[in-house]
């Protein structure tokens, strides 16, 4: 079926592109992967009828917080000497892989325990806009409302981190 | 008596304590704490000549608190409690009066100190008596990590850190003894009384048994539980070793004997031996240990230890005239080895020093000093007529019921007593004149007097002592009659594994 | 199947995780934990579909917008650290210890 | 009373942080009065919550927010002792600034909208509000703990916790994600419905239950996801490092214990787990802690031991009648001490935190003596040595251990309280035993200095008149 | 007949009473002491007063009949705990009147010739209130109503004997001595204490709470069964050997011979050391009823007897000699209760009273005239200066040797002859034995220091007769020591047995009949060992005595056959070298290692976890996964 051979085009990108991400000593290169990852899980929620969330996850993924990584390496105007070694990421590589070897067969245990369904695109408004738009204004207000407070505190984080200070006692 | 007397007690001295903290006069401080020693003393005093033998728990005070959890704030006096609340509340103006001691602070944790163990001696409910059981502690870390001598450090913390260790298992051992009884009644409480009805053994019980024992036998001491001692008495200034030594511990045998016999009467019989033999091993192990020392204080440490070990031989042989004599000698003890650790803090004071090598002649410079040390110090070796021996007697008659070989053995007190105390008297008060000691004065008419009623109660315990016991033998009769009662209500506590699932 | 979906997101998960913990570089790092929140954003949705519910694919949404704000917050602190030290050397930032 | 009324307090406090936001834009803001305003907002808030306790019998209505967010007994405990936490540590600040010079009005700005995360995490009955109230209280306390930005202590702090953080809550994500697969719903009703039909042993919702108890464990700093709070506490300021050991735990504890008392079924396949975590923590925090010469770090480690017990509380919840009563009364306790330990700290540290060690405390009781005595009573609290409030606190707790069978994890408790003796006593010791080295020259009463009395105080009421039971 | 009186505790009290005052006013005035004769004078009135009051004893009894001849006082009760119930109260009997007499007249004597003997001392006063102690504490032991209450006097006259043998303080021996002495009582006194409990239980339900006294014991003392009776027997014996210096706690008293003379007179040869006598024959209802006791008394008896004599044949030292005199002939009191014939014993302790103290006081009277000599190689020739003491003395020496008609032989002859009569025939010879070794070292003593030629000629020359108040007393003794053997004069020698008679109401005896040929015998065999004893003295001491040092056996012997060293060496310095090595090893080392131990692990794992905080952002990551991984496993299994 296409879709689950686009599923193992897009997941393959994807695996690919977060190994790039982990390993590649340049945080440029891991930038440039992640987006890569980025849309390939775009596909991939496409796939599984997520309109919306194929949408978001394009602009404010893909789009916008990769652009702005990005642009923060660039701004850093990182030099080779500035960045570490790292020679040794790989051998912690393995070795957290192998630690990770129980966590990951538990939570691919407990994944596969799910029904099989086979997946198959839901049509109609499953996903779109308006009914996730109106799932939101409704059940999850809350939610919604309170993740603008979140945005506030990051707003106000960014300047009192990174933005110029009016000292107090001036 | 009024109703309150027992909580006008308690609170007086821990309410004047905060005060003196607060007030910056400094010369007042002895003088409140003496007066309100006094008081307490006064109301004591009555309190005993009120109290009736035959009449159980007296004087009884309470009001709620925590009412989930049935805790009330309860107090009262029984025969069990009668004689170690007369002794703290009786011998405490003495420290007042005798020692020249520093701040304000000091006396403030004094009075601090009196009123939890008064609190301690009192109170009907568990979750009370544990908050003034650990309580005391804290003014005596205070004054002997303040006051105390060179090593007070290590010994300040060790005894904390040592006796805390055993009453927070003790805690868990008395919510244990409340869940049961929750388990049984349906109802929450930690009333002491209530509670005897439990009469616990098998699964955790005998786990929350050794809890509670362990937790009295660090404080009594009994051996071998008893290190944190010689360098506690030794570092601490002498009316912090005098509270120590003459109350805190009693409290100790006072809490096997009032929680330990009813709770867990059948775990407690079982293991009666092996802790009387406990009790004989530290009284020998702490006469010979006080032989090798050379720092009176620390001698009288380990012969306090040793006493302590006796006290607890009689709690253990589980019979009325063992078990009177220990509430007798708990009040004994007091008059002798306390008093001792203040006769030797005066000999402090003066001489600046405890070395035995070093002094010589006491008894020539000072002759009322050394008869009043050796009045003392022969209570305190048992000696018929005087404070000491009755006790003793009680407890060596009452061990031979229960066992011949180790009533033989208990005996042994009779003469490791003397071995040290005899020699630490002649080395210290008879022989040459040593260079130190020329410089020692004797008694002023003051603190003649302070100690005088002293010495006349070691002579009217001895010789009246049924003063004192008519008036506690009854609730002890009872107290023996319920260990060997079979359990009304035997409680099979099921071992409750580590997880449920 | 779904559960391939699933097991994706399992996988970019540990991958996640294995980036914050053998990699030193900072920006890595955080790339990393950006990577974990999509894992589970891909597991969000995966279970929607699952489920048919649109649910998942709101919580999805709403992790997506923490997601930006730690983001944000985190290219926030790098300046920060860059402005510090000059470098990104997670080990560098070992003043506190013991 | 309205409904609505059960969420004022929430409201005031957000509108503080709000207005104070906008201050800080102003150009004559200063950063003093700031501290007065968010005051004033912390006790106005308080005492809505406290009139709300009072009055309000009704529980909101289940439709209102959809049932993401509730009001319990034990929601409107750890309100108030967020705000109250809140409300000290204004009171540390406003001292500690005299002598600290880095602060701005949007400190407490941030300060407020940390305590309203709290306040949702605490009222949240949904896992994604939950999570986005985590974050929120999370990205405000990495601000403020990275707040002095010429120091690389606290840079460092900062980067630390924001790394370790993130990082923990990606499994908060991904624990939602499997509970959703699970129960198709991450309402805790839902959940709950689901629950009563379903083992809890299901796969999705034993990994699920397994990832979100990862983060809050994280973010109790229960063993092994520990490493952090030392570093962490001793990176930040006092009065953010008192905040973040009392109000940040309570708002934690009150998702875990809401969560967990879900249901019977829930709670019960979570016992030997918590179980095993709550003694790691216990020993593990005192081993630690035993090593420190800094106080933070040591406050940071017994933090991690006082987790450990409240672990204790929460293998011992009955999820048939959760009033949570225990576990919010050895929040209070313990907060009202760590708090006064670190208004005395931010009172007596000096200036840059020079005073911070064992050692630079010797002697404090013969220069200043109240401030010694405060600072023993909460040791003594900590310690759980009657009749402070950490003792009652200890004591209910073993009590429910007791009671819910558990007599191993009270024994085990009552052995890790014996180990944290020591380096309770170790200060007491330092400030008592040792003669003074320097004079402790303070300037002048402050309303540090006061909040510590009012503190030492509370430590003693709160012990006596345990009126939350 | 009312047998109840309030005038018992008087009999005590006025000794304890002017003690008391005595020792007020000399602790308050030590520094500038109150006059001496306001001192003796006080001092006399206790004694006195009691001797008046046990006259008044003495003549009460003597009207009762002679089955019920006794007087109680109950004052109070001492202590009631369960079924124990004391009385402090006061009993007197014909047995507790006798001692009465002779205590009080003999203390009374001894106080009269104290004033004399310590004149001038520096602690007058003190010497004084510790006497009169002594003599209430011996009262109450004598007067007390049960054994409880006879503890209190047992063990205030071993404190006063304490007192009074480390009275010259100021030297560490004598203090060493008055230790040894109390230790070795309180040896005694284990064994009373625990005979007393087992005396108890074993007789508690046949006493029903009725008051623990003789009266009441004696009536229920046939419940006591074998082993408990036996061993009640044999624990309070061990008491008697410490109090009156038997095998094997005799080693005190040589020892305690450190204090004044007059007190080795009053507590260490007349008066406490027979208290041990005085209490097996209290308790004689007990021994009588298991023989085997009474065999062990008699055997421990008859062999401190031998093994005193032996010693006592090769000291030096005046009051040495006396000393180990002492204890042999409290060996031979022992062997006469311990064969039954108790008032035989009695009797020994009555006339003993009398020579004993005349010998210490004559003793003393040579000490006081050579200003504290008491080595008899250095003395010799005294008859000339000290007439009247040399009179005494070989009076008090004859009566000691138990020659007839002197005191010591009517008493000595009849514990032999007993015994001989109830069959312990090995008893009889070697009491005969020691009576010939008695009869040597005493006219050794007497040949040494009152004839031949002075051998120190520089304090012969000081030497002088004591002073009236101390040679009255000696004169009253001597005339004792020479008639008091009258008062029971036995029927062999057509006597009435006067004092057998007063006694046998409180005395359980069973007569044995010899034949009157063997009595005449042994008497003559004994009189004829006796005689040989004081010629081979003569023969070797009288002329030109030779103070060569001593070899072999004599060697051992004058050196005690090493006893004290065995003592030392086996009991008194292990243990004080394991004090040492307690308070130096085990107590630091051994006992406190699991809390120093555990201290050290704390602290060792704390160092270790602080290695942990290592500080990397990435390692605590790293514990994070690890972590993570380890509850995976776990939890992988309940999948």
């Amino acid at each position: 079926m296409y879709i689950d051979t686009l599923f193992s085009i897009f997941a393959l990108t994807a695996v690919a592109g977060s190994l790039g991400l982990v390993l590649f000593r340049h945080p440029m290169r891991s930038a440039l992967c992640l987006a890569v990852t980025m849309i390939s899980l775009a596909g991939i929620y496409a796939l599984l009828s997520a309109k919306l969330i194929f949408l978001l996850q394009l602009i404010v993924y893909a789009g916008a917080v990769t652009a702005l990584i990005v642009f923060i390496i660039m701004f850093l105007n990182l030099r080779e000497k500035d960045l570490p070694e790292e020679n040794e990421r790989f051998t912690y590589f393995i070795g957290g892989a192998v630690v990770l070897i129980p966590v990951a067969w538990f939570m691919i245990k407990v994944m596969k325990s799910i029904p099989e369904v086979k997946n198959s695109i839901v049509g109609n408004g499953f996903g779109s806009i308006k009914e996730v738009g109106q799932m939101l204004f409704t059940n999850w207000l809350v939610p919604f409302e309170i993740i603008s407070l979140l945005l506030l505190v990051t707003l106000i984080g960014a300047v009192v981190l990174a933005g110029i200070r009016r000292e107090s006692n001036d | 008596m009024f109703e309150s007397a027992l909580t006008v007690m308690i609170f007086l001295p821990i309410v004047a304590g905060a005060l003196i903290l607060l007030c910056p006069a400094k010369g007042a401080a002895r003088i409140i704490g003496f007066f309100v020693s006094l008081i307490v003393l006064m109301i004591g005093v009555q309190l005993f000549i009120d109290f009736d033998g035959q009449a159980g728990m007296q004087f009884v005070y309470s009001t709620p608190w925590i009412s989930s959890l049935g805790i009330s704030f309860g107090l009262g006096v029984d025969g069990i409690s009668l004689l170690v609340l007369l002794t703290s509340a009786v011998l405490f103006p003495l420290v007042f009066c005798v020692l020249k001691e520093q701040s304000r602070n000091f006396y403030a944790n004094l009075l601090l100190c009196q009123g939890a163990m008064i609190g301690a001696i009192c109170a009907t409910d568990l979750v009370v008596f544990y908050i003034f059981w650990e309580l005391m502690l804290v003014p005596i870390f205070f004054t002997i990590g303040l006051y105390g001598g060179p090593g007070r450090l290590p010994a300040t913390l060790k005894i904390t850190i040592y006796t805390i260790a055993g009453s927070l298992l003790m805690l868990v051992g008395i919510i244990y003894v409340a869940s049961c009884y929750h388990q049984q009644f349906g109802v929450w409480t930690f009333n002491m009384a209530r509670l005897s009805a439990l009469s616990l053994s098998g699964g955790f019980a005998g786990w929350a048994f050794l809890m509670f024992m362990i937790a009295f036998a660090i404080k009594i001491p009994i051996f071998p539980f008893h290190t944190w001692l010689p360098d506690a008495y030794t570092e601490a200034p002498p009316a912090t070793s005098f509270v120590l030594s003459a109350i805190m511990a009693k409290i100790g045998v006072y809490g096997m004997i009032r929680f330990v016999l009813p709770f867990f009467a059948p775990e407690f019989i079982s293991w009666a031996t092996f802790f009387l033999f406990l009790g004989i091993i530290g009284m020998i192990y702490c006469g010979i240990a006080a032989i090798g020392q050379k720092d009176i204080k620390r001698m009288l440490a380990f012969s306090s230890a040793s006493h302590m070990g006796v006290i607890a031989i009689g709690v253990c042989a589980m019979n009325v005239q063992s078990l009177t004599g220990s509430l007798f000698q708990i009040a004994a003890h007091a008059t002798s080895t306390g008093v001792l650790f203040l006769f030797v803090g005066l000999m402090e004071e003066r001489l600046k020093t405890r070395n035995i090598d070093a002094l010589g002649g006491l008894a020539y410079r000072a002759p009322i000093f050394a008869t009043f040390f050796a009045v003392a110090m022969l209570a305190s070796v048992g000696l018929p007529g005087t404070s000491g021996f009755i006790g003793e007697f009680l407890i060596i008659l009452g061990t031979v019921k229960y066992s011949m070989f180790l009533g033989l053995l208990t005996g042994f007190t009779l003469i490791v007593g003397v071995c040290y105390m005899l020699w630490m008297f002649q080395r210290v008060f008879y022989e040459k004149e040593s260079e130190t000691t020329t410089r020692f004065t004797d008694l002023t008419a003051g603190e003649a007097f302070s100690f005088l009623p002293v010495m006349i109660l070691i002579f009217v315990m001895g010789i009246f002592p049924q003063l004192f016991i008519s008036k506690i033998e009854p609730a002890v009769q009872q107290q023996i009659a319920q260990l060997y009662a079979p359990a009304q209500q035997q409680v099979v506590t099921n071992e409750i594994s580590v997880t449920d699932k | 199947m779904i559960e391939d979906y699933l097991v994706l997101s399992v996988i970019l998960f540990c991958i996640g995780i294995l980036g914050v913990i053998s990699r030193r570089n900072v920006f890595t790092v955080l790339m990393s934990i950006e990577l974990m929140l999509n894992a589970a954003n891909l597991a969000f949705v995966a279970f929607a579909r699952l489920n048919e519910t649109m649910d998942g694919q709101i919580l999805a949404m709403m992790v997506i917008a923490v997601a930006a704000a730690e983001a944000a917050l985190g290219l926030a602190v790098i300046i920060l650290l860059h402005r510090q030290k000059g470098r990104l050397d997670s080990n560098v930032f070992s003043l506190l210890k013991g | 009373m309205h409904d609505f009324a059960s969420f004022l307090p929430l409201v005031i406090t957000c509108a503080g942080a709000l207005l104070l936001m906008l201050y800080a834009v102003c150009p004559k803001a200063e950063q003093e009065k700031a501290s007065l305003m968010s005051m004033g907002f912390f006790a106005v808030a308080f005492f809505a919550q406290l009139l709300v306790v009072c009055t309000v019998s009704r529980s909101v209505f289940p439709e209102t927010f959809n049932g993401l967010l509730g009001v319990s007994s034990f929601t409107n405990a750890a309100c108030l002792i967020i705000y109250a936490c809140g409300f000290f540590t204004t009171l540390s600040s406003h001292t500690y600034f005299r002598e600290n010079h880095f602060a701005t009005v949007e400190f407490y700005s941030l300060l407020l909208f940390s305590a309203v995360g709290m306040v949702l995490l605490s009222m949240a009955r949904e896992l994604i509000t939950a999570f986005i109230a985590l974050e929120i209280m999370s990205l405000a306390i990495y601000i403020l703990v990275g707040f002095n930005r010429a120091s690389s202590r606290a840079t460092e702090a900062l980067f630390k916790y924001f790394i370790l953080g993130a990082f923990s809550g990606a499994f908060f994500c991904m624990g939602t994600a499997m509970i959703y697969g699970a129960a198709g719903s991450t309402r805790f009703e839902s959940i709950a419905e689901w629950l009563a039909f379903n083992p809890a042993t299901t796969p999705l919702m034993l990994g699920g239950a397994f990832f979100l108890l990862i983060t809050i464990f994280f973010k109790i700093s229960a063993f092994p996801f520990h490493a952090w709070v030392l570093d962490v506490y001793d990176g930040s300021s006092n009065p953010i490092t008192g905040f973040m050991a009392t109000a940040l735990k309570t708002a934690a504890f009150a998702l875990i214990a809401n969560f967990l008392a879900l249901s019977g079924n829930l709670h019960d396949s979570w016992i030997t787990g918590l179980f095993w975590i709550a003694v790691f923590t216990m020993f593990g925090g005192n081993l630690i802690a035993i090593g420190q010469d800094n106080i933070k770090r040591m406050i940071a480690a017994s933090g991690i031991v006082h987790s450990g017990y409240l672990l204790i509380a929460l293998v011992a919840i009955n999820s048939e009648h959760f009033s949570g009563a225990v576990i919010a009364y050895y929040l209070a306790a313990y907060s009202v001490a760590t708090l006064g330990m670190f208004a005395a700290l931010s009172w007596l540290g000096g200036e840059g935190e020079k005073r911070v060690n064992f050692d630079d405390f010797k002697g404090l009781a013969k220069r200043q003596p109240l401030a010694a005595a405060t600072i023993t009573i909460f040791l003594l609290s900590m310690a759980g040595i009657p009749p402070t409030a950490g003792f009652m606190g200890k004591f209910y707790i073993i009590t429910s251990a007791i009671t819910a069978g558990q007599i191993a994890l009270g024994v085990l408790g009552i052995i890790s309280s014996i180990l944290s003796m020591w380096y309770y006593l170790r200060l007491i010791v330092s400030m008592y035993f040792h003669d003074a080295e320097e004079d402790f020259v303070v300037n002048g009463t402050s309303l540090a200095s006061i909040s510590t009395v009012a503190l030492a105080i509370g430590t003693f009421a709160i012990g006596l008149f345990p009126l939350v039971l | 007949m009312e047998h109840t009186v309030n005038y018992l505790v008087c009999i005590p009290l006025l000794p304890l009473a002017g003690a008391f005052v005595l020792g007020m006013m000399h602790m308050f005035t030590c520094k500038n002491p109150l006059p001496e004769k306001l001192y003796s004078f006080l001092a006399m009135l206790g004694p006195l007063g009691s001797l008046i009051f046990t006259l008044i004893v003495f003549a009460t009894l003597r009207e009762m009949p002679a089955e019920s001849r006794y007087l109680t006082q109950d004052l109070f009760t001492w202590f009631s705990v369960g079924d124990l119930h004391v009385d402090m109260g006061f009993f007197a009997d014909p047995l507790s009147t006798l001692f009465l007499l002779f205590v009080t007249f003999i203390g009374s004597l001894i106080h009269i010739y104290s004033i004399g003997y310590m004149a001038g001392e520096e602690n007058f006063g003190k010497y004084f209130a510790y006497f009169n102690l002594f003599l209430g504490s011996m009262l109450i032991l004598v007067l007390g109503n049960g054994p409880v209450v006879m503890f209190i006097g047992w063990e205030a006259v071993g404190l006063c004997s304490y007192l009074l043998i480390s009275f010259y303080t100021k030297e560490r021996d004598n203090v060493l001595a008055g230790n040894k002495a109390f230790i070795v009582n309180r040896v005694g006194d284990l064994g009373f204490v625990l005979g007393v409990a087992v005396l108890f239980w074993g007789l508690h339900s046949a006493l029903g709470g009725a008051g623990f006294d003789y009266l009441n014991i004696k009536a229920s003392a046939s419940s006591l069964t074998g082993g408990a009776g036996l061993a009640v027997c044999l624990l309070l014996f061990l008491g008697a050997t410490g109090k009156s210096a038997q095998i094997p706690l005799y080693v005190w008293l040589p020892d305690a011979m450190a204090g004044p003379t007059p007190v080795s007179a009053l507590i260490h040869a007349a008066t406490m050391v027979t208290a041990g006598v005085y209490m097996v024959a209290r308790f004689s209802f007990l021994y009588a009823s298991f023989p085997l006791a009474g065999d062990v008394v008699a055997w421990v008896g008859i062999l401190t007897a031998l093994l005193a004599a032996i010693i006592g044949c090769f000291q030096r030292d005046i009051k040495k000699i006396l000393a180990y005199s002492t204890v042999s002939q409290l060996g031979y009191m022992f062997a006469g209760v311990g064969v039954a014939a108790y008032s035989a014993g009695i009797f020994h302790v009555f006339t003993h009273s009398f020579f004993k103290a005349l010998l210490f006081l004559g003793a003393g009277s040579v000490i006081y005239g050579l200003h504290h000599e008491q080595d008899i190689w250095k003395m010799g020739g005294l008859k000339k200066k000290m007439p009247l003491t040399w009179i005494v003395m070989v009076i008090g020496a004859l009566a000691l040797a138990g020659f007839p008609p002197f005191a010591g032989f009517f008493s000595k002859d009849e514990i032999l002859f007993m015994a001989l009569a109830k069959g312990h025939w090995m008893i009889w010879l070697i009491g005969v034995g020691v009576a010939g070794l008695t009869a040597f070292y005493s006219f050794r003593l007497i040949f040494l220091v009152f004839h031949g030629e002075p051998r120190d000629q520089k304090s012969y020359e000081k030497a002088h007769e004591p002073p009236p108040v101390m040679t009255i007393p000696l004169i009253i003794l001597a005339v004792g020591a020479t008639f008091a053997g009258f008062f029971n004069l036995p029927s062999f020698f057509a006597g009435d047995s006067m004092v057998s008679t007063w006694l046998a109401p409180s005395l359980l005896e069973h007569h044995s009949e010899a034949s009157r040929v063997t009595e005449g015998v042994a008497m003559v065999l004994s009189i004829a060992v006796v005689l040989l004893g004081i010629f081979y003295a003569w023969k070797t001491f009288a002329f030109k005595p030779q103070d060569k040092p001593l070899t072999g056996f004599a060697k051992w012997a004058e050196d005690k056959f090493y006893v004290d060293e065995f003592y030392n060496a086996f009991i008194v310095q292990p243990w004080i070298a394991f004090g040492r090595t307690i308070s130096n090893f085990i107590e630091p080392n051994i006992v406190d290692f699991p809390i120093k131990g555990t201290a050290w692990l704390y602290g060792v794992l704390g160092m270790l976890f602080k290695v942990f905080q290592a500080g990397y952002v990435r390692v605590y990551a790293i514990y994070m996964v690890i972590g993570l991984s380890l509850m995976s496993i776990f939890l992988s299994q309940s999948l």
